[in-house]
């Protein structure tokens, strides 16, 4: 009996930790700040690495943690934060056209 | 002949990976010697790729599993009629292309990097050809992705960069509906080998899922006509050599993966209604791109937009795949014509635009009257391009319309005849100049390279004209699937 | 505006439609053995002791090598691209973070180390160890934003290609000694494997730390 | 045991949906750093397919599939990381974070 308990435990959080993968891809889609969806999208990843665990692909989670969440959500924040400084860059110049 | 018997023997395939992968590691490694790697690598993968089509025609297609790892478990290299009749062209063009560049980049401080990315390309573009393996087909396509669009973007300007963002975009998009398909093909049949798929693939949900996503992530990458958008400023304003590599050889590596996954994989699938629209969107392409072709200003945008209009051509092969069990070969003896063609027509155009210093089709007389060998070049490649007699183009056009016709498919050969109209008319805009009466003017000094290889590739298009039998023969030599 | 409002609902009926189609193919995928049968039973010549490991370095060695060249093209595109901005970052103050790196980074370069050897018997590799190598790497560019310990425009190069090279290498001399193209011998396969996935680990952490920094340094430019 | 039909066919639904869930904001979406995310989600949704089926096939857990994975999330990061490099460029030459409407002639 105990052993049922666990099976559907767990299946719950399968199912929860679907739904909550699809509510912060959603939302990270969703536009308007771009700061929040990076980091969206690197929860995204560690949640990510988590499903690959539930799906018994141990080395995969480890790649999604360093690789899928790690590495890419560092390029994704420098590559905002050049993107801020360009956008800073013509708004300034564009303040002194005018 | 002895020696056939001793190549038989040699697996040749894995070189034609091995060499340019090789050179280009290698051009990296020293960027200052990048020409020279290159060249020696376009030399050895010309002879490699002659000898494996040499071998393949005298004796069938060979199969090569990679590691001795045998197919379920590994991958395999396939080197049959129809990837030996690509790895030459690709050869014979990026030789030329090579040769061009020799001179186009003299003296350029950034011209390293052509040379490294073009090499990768190139050893994309041949493990991509010779791949076995629906996986292992993403990760090469992946490659030639990331090599063309920096190719794309090594221009610079606002044009060339927005081009390949966009294609970058679309071809991402490409690439994850095709893994989709891979995802949903292992899902149902557990093996990813091609010819293993096509033994198993029957007619049911999940392979046809498969198939419709392979294509149309695929037909996304070809630059097909709704979604060609990116193609006329990328393949208009990047260097000569990068615009001929792109528009002769990277447009037809989609074609190819479209035509080996129809007839390797999914033979067994209907084609009812996807060739009907695959039609429809074909004779778009071959009419909006010939009049656009007709209303651009500069020389090398009315070639880009000519490609728009002959990806159409290529997409033909839906309808013909369907109705002619030979049909397919008619299209793929188009598309290596079209190849050499198109390339010679960048190369000269490069070789003009060098001359003159600009590329505006009304300004150029002068230097067309100057540089007789070019224009001549331009001239028989654009011959070519429309399919006028004694030209590959006339050959693959006549193969065409005959497939057609036997077929019953009438509208098809009407739709090649009208874009041929079409063709000539933009054909002879791009040679009107140098029929105008006025002074000749050779423009600036340029390597006597940059004259000889477009004349040389225009001359292999005569060639092509006598080479229907043994092509044909050769791709006679293609693996096909379903129960094979 | 007004193409947008009738292309928008457009792309969301095709979306569902999509998505519908592709719920019930996925739901009624037939059960298939897959492949986990022929590696088990490969296993014993393959080298290795861990089944992922077999199928990234022997019997889909190739994708694998294939998969360094993807890496690598990326840092070349993306030198290609331009020269590189300066990392939005300021330079880090204070001594707290610096002896949090003094300690974080030994500890790191372990782990990947750790993980790489481990490959071949459990869980990680060479994807994994270098990795954590790499993002070790960028903790580091983080911190000295300004004043980057880089090495030499040859040594990034060859850091870089190291691992492509090494697995071409002896992919070629298998090809030449009658293993096939990518075959190792089985005696050797062990010793050849862990050579390669050290090399491959060494340039995983080189390139991810380079597409980290994003545009070649002025230094890639001129050094012939 | 229901856990294990059941696990699988939960992931495979959602990974899916995650695939559509991206393609549809690649087209909706404007500003090119969302695109790059909604392709990231797009292949995050093909590798759970492909190990939702590792998970659930006949013969205990498979490790093609994982390897694969493995092999695409390493494209996926080159892929990304190119774009986010082109992205920087476009907005440099440009002035834009996203596609003009219809390319530029010239």
């Amino acid at each position: 009996m105990p052993e049922e308990i666990t099976t559907w435990f767990l299946i719950g959080f399968d199912a929860l930790l679907a739904l909550t993968l699809l509510g912060v891809a959603w939302r990270l889609l969703a536009g308007g700040d771009l700061f929040r969806s990076v980091v969206l999208f690197i929860a995204f990843g560690l949640l990510l690495s988590l499903a690959w665990v539930r799906l018994s692909a141990p080395d995969v989670a480890l790649a999604e943690a360093a690789i899928g969440a790690g590495v890419t959500g560092a390029l994704l924040l420098v590559a905002l934060g050049r993107l801020r400084r360009l956008e800073n860059r013509f708004f300034r110049r564009e303040g002194g056209n005018t | 002949m002895p020696w056939m018997d001793v190549m038989a023997d040699m697996a040749l395939a894995p070189w034609l990976v091995i060499l340019p992968l090789a050179g280009a590691l290698l051009a990296g490694l020293w960027p200052a010697a990048a020409r020279w790697w290159g060249l020696l690598t376009a030399l050895l993968t010309l002879v490699m790729a002659l000898l494996l089509a040499l071998q393949v025609h005298a004796h069938g297609p060979m199969i090569l599993d990679l590691g001795g790892w045998a197919p379920p478990l590994g991958i395999t290299l396939v080197a049959d009629g129809l990837a030996s009749l690509m790895l030459l062209m690709t050869a014979v063009v990026g030789l030329a292309i090579s040769l061009h560049a020799l001179g186009y980049l003299a003296g350029e401080g950034r011209g390293h990097w052509f040379w490294i990315l073009w090499l990768w390309l190139w050893a994309a573009m041949n493990a991509l050809y010779l791949s076995g393996d629906v996986f292992n087909l993403y990760v090469t396509l992946e490659l030639v992705v990331l090599a063309s669009v920096a190719l794309v973007a090594l221009a610079g300007g606002a044009a060339p960069l927005v081009a390949a963002m966009r294609y970058l975009l679309v071809s991402l998009l490409g690439s994850m509906a095709y893994l989709m398909g891979v995802a949903l093909l292992y899902g149902a049949y557990g093996v990813l080998g091609l010819q293993a798929l096509g033994a198993q693939v029957a007619l049911s949900a999940a392979p046809m899922l498969a198939a419709v996503l392979m294509t149309v992530g695929l037909l996304a990458k070809s630059a097909l006509f709704p979604l060609h958008v990116w193609l006329p400023p990328a393949h208009g304003s990047a260097p000569a050599p990068v615009s001929a590599a792109l528009s002769a050889l990277v447009v037809k590596v989609s074609f190819y993966l479209i035509l080996r996954l129809w007839l390797t994989v999914f033979p067994a699938l209907p084609l009812s209604g996807l060739d009907v629209l695959m039609g429809v969107l074909a004779a778009g392409a071959v009419l909006w791109g010939g009049l656009m072709a007709l209303r651009a200003p500069r020389l090398k945008q009315v070639v880009a937009y000519s490609t728009v209009a002959q990806v159409g051509y290529l997409f033909l092969l839906f309808p013909f795949l369907r109705a002619h069990p030979e049909g397919w070969k008619a299209v793929v003896f188009f598309a290596v014509a079209h190849g050499v063609a198109k390339a010679a027509v960048f190369l000269a155009a490069g070789t003009l635009q060098r001359a003159a210093g600009h590329d505006r089709l009304a300004d150029l007389g002068a230097v067309m009257r100057g540089r007789l060998k070019t224009s001549f070049a331009l001239g028989i490649a654009g011959a070519g391009l429309v399919g006028l007699p004694f030209t590959g183009g006339f050959i693959a056009k006549w193969l065409l319309v005959q497939t057609a016709l036997e077929a019953g498919l009438w509208i098809w050969a009407l739709v090649v005849l009208g874009g041929g109209l079409l063709a000539g008319a933009y054909v002879f805009r791009l040679l009107g100049p140098a029929f105008e009466p006025g002074p000749a003017d050779r423009g600036r000094p340029l390597p006597a390279v940059m004259e000889w290889v477009p004349l040389a590739l225009a001359l292999l298009t005569i060639g092509l004209g006598f080479a229907g039998t043994p092509a044909l023969s050769l791709l006679a030599r293609t693996l096909a699937g379903g129960g094979g | 505006m007004i193409r947008r409002r009738f292309t928008s609902p457009l792309v969301l009926l095709m979306s569902l439609t999509l998505a519908g189609l592709l719920i019930v193919v996925v739901l009624d995928l037939p059960p298939q053995p897959g492949l986990a049968a022929p590696v088990a039973d490969a296993m014993d010549r393959s080298g290795v002791r861990h089944p992922v490991t077999a199928v990234l370095l022997n019997f889909r060695g190739y994708d694998t090598f294939l998969e360094l060249a993807v890496l690598m093209l990326a840092v070349l595109s993306i030198w290609s691209l331009g020269l590189r901005d300066p990392i939005p970052a300021r330079p880090v103050q204070g001594p707290v973070l610096h002896g949090t790196l003094r300690h974080l980074i030994p500890v790191a370069v372990v782990t990947g180390g750790y993980l790489v050897w481990v490959g071949s018997s459990d869980s990680g590799g060479a994807f994994q160890g270098g990795a954590v190598l790499g993002a070790a790497g960028v903790m580091l560019m983080l911190s000295l934003p300004r004043e980057m310990p880089m090495p030499s425009a040859l040594v990034q190069r060859l850091g870089l290609s190291l691992g492509a090279f090494a697995f071409l290498a002896v992919g070629t001399a298998g090809l030449l000694t009658g293993h096939g193209f990518m075959g190792y011998p089985p005696a050797w396969a062990y010793h050849l494997i862990l050579g390669i996935e050290l090399a491959a680990s060494v340039s995983i952490a080189l390139t991810l730390v380079l597409l980290f920094l994003g545009g070649r340094s002025r230094r890639v430019r001129h050094g012939r | 045991m229901a856990a294990d039909v059941l696990t699988p066919q939960i992931y495979l639904l959602c990974g899916v949906l995650l695939f559509v869930l991206g393609l549809h904001a690649l087209v909706v979406r404007r500003h090119l750093l969302l695109k790059i995310l909604a392709v990231n989600v797009m292949g995050s949704g093909v590798f759970m397919v492909l190990l939702g089926v590792a998970a659930g096939g006949e013969g205990g857990v498979d490790p093609v599939p994982h390897a694969l994975v493995i092999t695409g999330i390493v494209v996926a990061v080159s892929a990304t990381a190119v774009a986010l490099v082109l992205m920087l460029r476009v907005k440099a030459a440009t002035g834009l974070a996203r596609l003009p409407r219809s390319g530029p002639e010239d």
